[in-house]
């Protein structure tokens, strides 16, 4: 009995939100609250059970690790906002946040986007096996598998050009500049293609639930 | 205004309810497109086809109800094509949230082939430890899972008698939206006691395993709602997946269909002003 | 002096960062692990001055009452029942605060995703036209990979879902790679910038 | 074959397309039958035993060769036991084993300085091998990170080349910087809303100050706040992270106070809605048709729920400037707002928007970072395909 109001209330609070597709109305706004709350709720005691016990009640009250003073200590100046006299104090612990995240950052960063993506374009400009195939059997696939390096490595390095700040994107430079934006444009629409699937794919779990779970038509 | 110009200006709402049409539609009344079944699938497919009745094959379901519509039609094809064969399932996951939902889909193939929990079919639960699980269960799966989801001992289960470890697995199926997943089943099950392992994943991870298929460590992949829709047409049962690659080829015909008529009226209007 | 302190804990942290990726040895090693529990447990404090704000808000709602003040009503009891079903009887499968979860907050959660069907088709009628080059070549990859996807395509031409996944992998990857190498030059100067007290004004103003 | 084996070793899936109708896939056939026999096992060779480089002590990597009999030979092995003590002639203890086809075990509870002896044996289930000794070793923890050297240089380079020209423009030096669309048309965008009369709402996207995104986009909220404190047009900032909300309240209060406006600073404009991602969507998405803003900045990171806000936002007739650096969303941000900053421009904001010649001067140093990249990849390309990979081999981070 339980489980068939859940579904009713599951069924109704997707057509609230659905119903925004139409126009913003009292129906929507009511889901929109109910989630908004729902939600900030769920995450509290989210945090509650899988941070502020794991991770200070339990090093700081009950082990007794006393470096744990600092977090806490912290955390009740950045709580101190709530008083204005003395709020200036919570900028400790944001100073604390932006700069450990902006060290953190730069390292990640540097690693995983630039020095990891140019090791990975270093290959071979000429990949002899895919020229053989296409030389064995013409056809439009083998002959873009065997200039499938040339165009990633022109593609990466014009790309780059296009993100030049301090140099007029003129003459040769600009042309490149041009061929850049052309890559990236590539990347958007192909990426924005293949994630379209996807997106429908939810929409058609949405409507299964819909028409199974709660009207039982399928 | 004219016609051009009043639907360049169309109002969004009719392209949604066109996109809702699109969906809703082959999901009452399957279209059935002829699905043209690739490689991958087709392996999959066989490697449970060559299993003689009786055998025992693993589901472990490491996936959630985000990408259910994606990996739970493979769950259901799989079960049904399983108690089709007259096979012995024994399922187990690795996320906790995978757990009812290969109990569900093994649940409604059961129902189908008249099948029983506890002896056609049981279900392990969750574990958590991702490869651990896997080692531990490679071992010894009584010891690692002693109970069923529900609590229930496991001698209990007449399809659990002589079944000790990965021994008495003819095949084992993990069914994944990431890791732990098919990638780790892969690495303990078959990298290091060369069971035969099958995979189903999400459209966006398949790609990643094609190195695994064509060093043949992995026997066969369905990647996607495309992938469990081409199995489901082999196994000859019009599942929520070859549903969903109907609305899918309709709604994406009806972007592109936008997409191109916009374009043809954005040149008729730059012709009129030209 | 109120200006200064938040700037010297900056460059510390900052710094601390940085070195510690490249010594292994016993403190340096520990140090990202502790500064991201301190993070985790600051989040846990700040989310009393962010839901004190969501709270205060709306319950001054209840007060002034202006057009639409019941729903705030709505927000507080939804925000108090999941609240006290977490606290009280815990997180596990089958309380309280997991059936809500799964009748409440996930449907709504999902629909708000799958929502993004339907923009992805308004937006893909609005945007895709043929303007200028760059704008064609937005919408003829965009048409390609689409197409390729779905059996319609193989339909059309037996090569085109192979054509749809060689985009993907080579033209595309080549753009995000750019992109990438791009982002990261730009994070290396903003946080050189934060870390030496050069872009300071969103924490000490001027 | 070879390549997608060479490819994946390196850990990039990179492969050229095979049409699906002609590859063949090897099977491997089954185990060959392995018959009981009475005599031990080949014992492996050359049993080696090392501090594990690169840690904070505590490590030994213990490697060997495989038997004579683990695959080939009589086929019997089917595992290697370890054995460990301080003193090589007794007091051996089993640590660990490994299987087959493995011939390398890692040792992680070492005291540092303590001397170990190693003793590696093959195991056929029934007989173990002669017993092979490894030399003593001792584990300690180290300095520096060898394999990190090639980071340390990229660190050093372009953090140098970013500060001298920060320095060079100290000296007020001109600099060429070319024109961002998205970001001058920041200025018309809160004067349109101010005109129309309607509010600016800024969303700074999805995740916490622990991203450098939302980090640069609060301080792109500083140089908006204080337009919008010059025109006098209320500033909507809903947050999804209470940080953010704090940080936020904190950058718009000194933009007001800096553009002499301090009273008409309002904190409640900048609320906190949740921290859930449909949620903030959600709220966001009402906010938004109720409020009607004539400007929308979207500036930090966001995911999926880009294009629902982006969609909404537009149905809206607002301006819409948006600014991430997240790859996957930039698609969803080109097709549904009227300008969008790709990935570094997000960066390049906050120097553009207030024009001072430190900040300018760091893109510069930027600009020379893209320029030793891309000279990198033309060097290494060419080496490569000359079958030289050793500057690929030397930018792997360990």
């Amino acid at each position: 009995m339980i489980e068939t109001i859940g579904i009713w209330i599951a069924a109704l609070l997707t057509l609230c939100i659905l119903s925004f597709l139409y126009k913003e109305n009292p129906f929507y706004k009511f889901a929109e609250h109910l989630f908004v709350g729902v939600s900030a709720a769920y995450w509290a005691v989210y945090y509650y059970y899988n941070i502020l016990r794991p991770n200070l009640i339990q090093p700081l009250f009950i082990e007794g690790q006393i470096l744990f003073v600092i977090p806490l200590v912290l955390g009740i100046m950045m709580v101190m906002r709530l008083f204005p006299k003395v709020g200036w104090v919570s900028r400790w612990p944001l100073a604390f946040i932006v700069g450990t995240y902006a060290g953190y950052n730069l390292i990640t960063y540097l690693q995983s986007n630039a020095v990891d993506q140019v090791r990975a374009t270093l290959i071979s400009f000429i990949h002899l096996e895919s020229w053989g195939d296409f030389i064995g059997n013409p056809g439009v696939i083998t002959f873009l598998n065997a200039i499938a390096v040339p165009v990633v490595v022109v593609g990466v390095i014009t790309g780059i050009i296009y993100f030049f700040f301090s140099r007029e994107h003129k003459g040769v430079f600009g042309g490149f500049a041009k061929t850049g934006v052309w890559f990236l444009m590539i990347a958007f629409g192909a990426s924005f293609g293949y994630t379209v699937m996807a997106r429908i794919s939810l929409l058609i779990g949405r409507m299964y639930f819909l028409l199974h779970n709660w009207l039982r038509v399928i | 205004m004219n016609i051009i110009e009043r639907l360049e200006k169309i109002d969004r709402r009719i392209i949604f309810i066109l996109i809702l049409l699109a969906v809703i539609i082959p999901l009452l009344l399957p279209i059935g497109f002829k699905i043209k079944v690739s490689e991958p699938v087709r392996i999959f497919y066989e490697t449970i086809e060559e299993l003689q009745p009786g055998s025992i094959v693993l589901i472990s379901s490491e996936y959630d109800p985000s990408t259910m519509p994606e990996v739970y039609p493979m769950n259901q094809a799989l079960a049904r094509h399983c108690f089709a064969k007259n096979l012995k399932i024994i399922g187990m996951g690795l996320w906790p949230q995978g757990i009812p939902l290969n109990q569900a889909s093994m649940e409604q193939a059961a129902e189908e082939y008249g099948k029983e929990y506890g002896v056609d079919y049981v279900n392990l639960g969750y574990k958590a430890g991702g490869i651990v699980v896997i080692s531990a269960v490679s071992e010894n799966i009584p010891t690692t899972f002693p109970q069923d989801y529900a609590g229930r001992s496991v001698e209990e289960f007449e399809v659990m008698e002589g079944v000790k470890n990965f021994d008495n697995i003819d095949l084992i199926v993990s069914l994944s939206a990431g890791d732990p997943g098919v990638r780790q089943w892969i690495m303990i099950a078959q990298g290091r006691y060369g069971k035969k392992v099958s995979g189903g994943v999400t459209a966006v991870s398949a790609p990643a395993f094609y190195p695994y298929l064509h060093a043949g460590q992995l026997r066969g992949l369905i990647g996607g709602m495309k992938g469990a829709a081409e199995y489901e047409t082999l196994i000859k049962k019009s599942g929520t997946a070859s549903r969903g690659m109907d609305a899918q080829s309709i709604a994406h015909g009806l972007i592109v269909l936008f997409i191109v008529l916009a374009n043809v009226f954005f040149i008729i209007g730059k012709r009129k002003k030209a | 002096m109120k200006k200064q302190i938040p700037l010297i804990i900056t460059f510390i942290a900052g710094m601390a960062m940085i070195i510690q990726y490249f010594i292994p040895h016993r403190p340096f090693s520990d140090i990202q692990q502790l500064f991201n529990t301190w993070f985790l447990i600051i989040t846990v404090f700040a989310m009393i001055l962010g839901l004190g704000n969501l709270l205060k808000l709306h319950t001054r709602r209840l007060q002034r009452r202006p057009s639409g003040w019941w729903y705030s009503i709505v927000l507080l009891i939804g925000f108090a029942i999941m609240f006290i079903a977490g606290m009280v009887w815990g997180i596990e499968r089958g309380t309280p605060f997991d059936y809500l979860f799964w009748n409440v907050h996930l449907p709504m959660s999902s629909m708000m995703f799958a929502l993004l069907a339907f923009f992805v088709a308004s937006a893909s009628y609005r945007a895709f036209r043929a303007r200028t080059p760059e704008a064609t070549l937005l919408l003829v990859s965009a048409i390609l990979v689409m197409i390729g996807r779905v059996p319609l395509g193989n339909y059309i031409w037996d090569k085109l879902p192979l054509l749809g996944d060689w985009i993907m992998s080579y033209p595309n990857m080549a753009g995000q790679r750019a992109i990438m190498i791009g982002i990261a030059l730009g994070v290396i100067s903003t946080s050189l910038r934060i870390i030496l007290g050069i872009e300071r004004t969103y924490l000490v103003g001027k | 074959m070879l390549l997608i084996f060479l490819v994946l070793v390196k850990g990039i899936i990179f492969y050229p397309i095979d049409t699906p109708h002609d590859n063949n896939l090897a099977f491997n056939i089954g185990e060959s039958i392995v018959e009981v026999e009475s005599i031990a096992p080949a014992p492996p060779t050359n049993v080696v035993a090392k501090d594990k480089p690169n840690d904070a002590g505590g490590g030994i990597i213990v490697s060997w060769t495989k038997s004579a009999d683990d695959g080939a030979g009589r086929e019997s092995v089917i595992e290697y036991q370890i054995f460990r003590s301080t003193s090589p002639d007794e007091g051996f203890e089993l640590i660990g084993t490994a299987n087959k086809g493995f011939y390398r075990f890692v040792d992680s509870a070492t005291k540092d300085g303590t001397k170990y002896f190693y003793v590696v044996k093959a195991f056929d289930g029934m007989l173990h091998s002669q017993a092979v000794m490894s030399e003593a070793v001792a584990s300690r923890a180290q300095w520096f990170h060898t394999g990190r050297i090639s980071m340390l240089v990229a660190v050093l380079i372009i953090s140098f080349l970013v500060l001298w020209f920060i320095r060079k423009a100290k000296r007020g030096e001109e600099l060429y910087i070319r024109p961002i669309a998205g970001l001058e048309a920041v200025d018309d965008a809160v004067g349109r809303a101010t005109e129309m009369g309607k509010p600016i709402m800024y969303i700074p996207g999805i995740l916490d100050m622990d991203d450098i995104q939302t980090i640069a986009s609060m301080i792109i909220l500083g140089r908006v706040a204080r337009k919008a404190a010059e025109y006098e047009t209320p500033l909507l900032v809903p947050c999804c992270r209470s940080i953010v909300m704090s940080a936020a309240q904190e950058t718009v209060k000194e933009a007001y106070l800096d553009a002499g406006r301090p009273d008409s600073y309002d904190a409640d404009k900048i609320r906190y809605l949740t921290d859930d991602q449909f949620g903030y969507a959600a709220g966001v998405d009402g906010l938004m048709i109720r409020e009607t803003p004539g400007a929308i900045f979207y500036m930090g990171a966001f995911y999926a729920e880009s294009l629902i806000l982006a969609e909404t936002g537009h149905s809206t007739g607002a301006i819409q400037i948006a600014g991430t650096a997240m790859p996957s969303q930039l698609p969803f941000f080109v097709t549904a707002c009227d300008y969008t900053l790709i990935g570094e421009e997000l960066f390049a904001a906050s120097a553009y928007l207030s024009r001072e010649p430190l900040l300018l001067g760091s893109l510069k140093g930027q600009d020379f970072g893209k320029a030793i990249f891309i000279i990198i990849i033309i060097i290494g390309v060419i080496l490569a395909t000359f079958g030289f990979s050793e500057l690929a081999a030397w930018l792997t981070t360990g």
